[in-house]
């Protein structure tokens, strides 16, 4: 199963790059086991960047909770803490 | 006439206003517009830019419900946001809200409800770059208090 | 820049902001504007046009007066107003106020604060010209209760 | 004595002019005395709307009350009460 990621601020800045396609995904997979694989893929910068506190996971851009189950060609974005308008 | 616009350019305040203008005329007996602007301070640091980032979509979605809720809440007959994002410079144009109302009470109040939700609930991230550093601004706790008014 | 302006020809809104902007650029980080437009009804009646008369002198003093108020009350970095005279017609603009502060908070009190003082304070009369009649009208109760939420 | 009278509004309509010269006031003329002066020269129909309730006497720009007595050359303006920008 792949994904496309999308990262925001402090995540985009620890990943270097605003957008990642995920390939190979087990088809069980949820938003937790993303971030870990993120996190293999990308580096221990990007894993804290996605664990930090008040980070939210939207999933073809509606808010989801870290156990929701990706489907293939899903958009999954991680949206640090917002400073507003 | 509710529509929100999120763009890299300045806006055209004069032909914003324009638009509204004609959209209402006759019924509206007050129109309150807000524009955010960059400051050269924030906290006692010299601000140099402000970087804004959104998430194309989400964002402005975010931003419509803040204008539905508006819209609702307090009878507005127009409301138009836009906000800028990309790199900005103490001086610039951040925000424009733009509120139609028959009476002054609404409009005002209505300008400043949609504000105060953008302020903690758009889907905004700004970096400033001062003097010394740079680095991701948080939300106040001054934001999320004036929030809280508008909550019965 | 604290200025008033009493005229019989509309107002530039575009250029009225950008000379506030530029004057305060930097330094402000939010501007709020208010226009009070002629609405096409009143009171159920409809409104064909509405006349306006002043002091030359004394109304722009009593408008300064406001405008020295609301500058020291809210910290304002610049207050603009200009009031229309003469006759107007629905959609018409008819007044202006334009206040830049530090902070939004500030910038939306005064807009508020200048407007309701105005509303009670400000020397014009307005004569209504509706399908059956013409009359002069006068302050409103609800314009009254307003400016006494100002008062300590 | 002569003073320089400016009406508004329903005062206005009432003298059918909104500027007048009253001439050969008495030299210790109040506003009262003026605006008696004004219902002689100008008809009742301006003597009530300058008694109504709220109007206010500027003595050269300035609120006074009515029994404030005038000097050669002032204007003196009838101010019913405000409509409000």
């Amino acid at each position: 199963m792949n994904v496309h990621v999308r990262l925001f601020a402090q995540a985009r800045e620890a990943a270097g790059a605003g957008q990642i396609d995920v390939l190979g995904l087990s088809p069980e997979a949820d938003v937790n086991e993303l971030v870990d694989r993120l996190g293999g893929q990308c580096g221990e910068r990007l894993h804290e960047a996605l664990r930090a506190p008040g980070v939210r996971a939207a999933v073809n851009q509606e808010i989801v909770d870290c156990g929701y189950r990706l489907t293939d060609g899903d958009e999954v974005a991680f949206l640090p803490r917002v400073t507003g308008g | 006439m509710n529509s929100v616009s999120i763009q890299i350019e300045d806006f055209d305040f004069a032909g914003e206003w324009r638009a509204l203008r004609d959209a209402v005329s006759g019924e509206a007996g007050a129109v309150v517009a807000f524009a955010g602007l960059v400051r050269d301070r924030f906290d006692d640091q010299i601000v140099r830019s402000l970087f804004l980032e959104h998430y194309p979509g989400m964002t402005e979605r975010s931003i419509e419900r803040i204008m539905t809720t508006a819209s609702t809440r307090f009878g507005l007959l127009a409301v138009r946001v836009i906000h800028r994002v990309g790199e900005l410079y103490p001086g610039d144009q951040v925000v424009l809200v733009l509120c139609a109302a028959s009476h002054r009470a609404h409009a005002f109040e209505a300008c400043q409800f949609v504000m105060d939700y953008l302020k903690t609930d758009a889907i905004f991230w700004k970096k400033e770059t001062s003097a010394t550093d740079a680095h991701w601004v948080r939300s106040t706790t001054d934001d999320q208090r004036r929030v809280e008014r508008w909550k019965d």
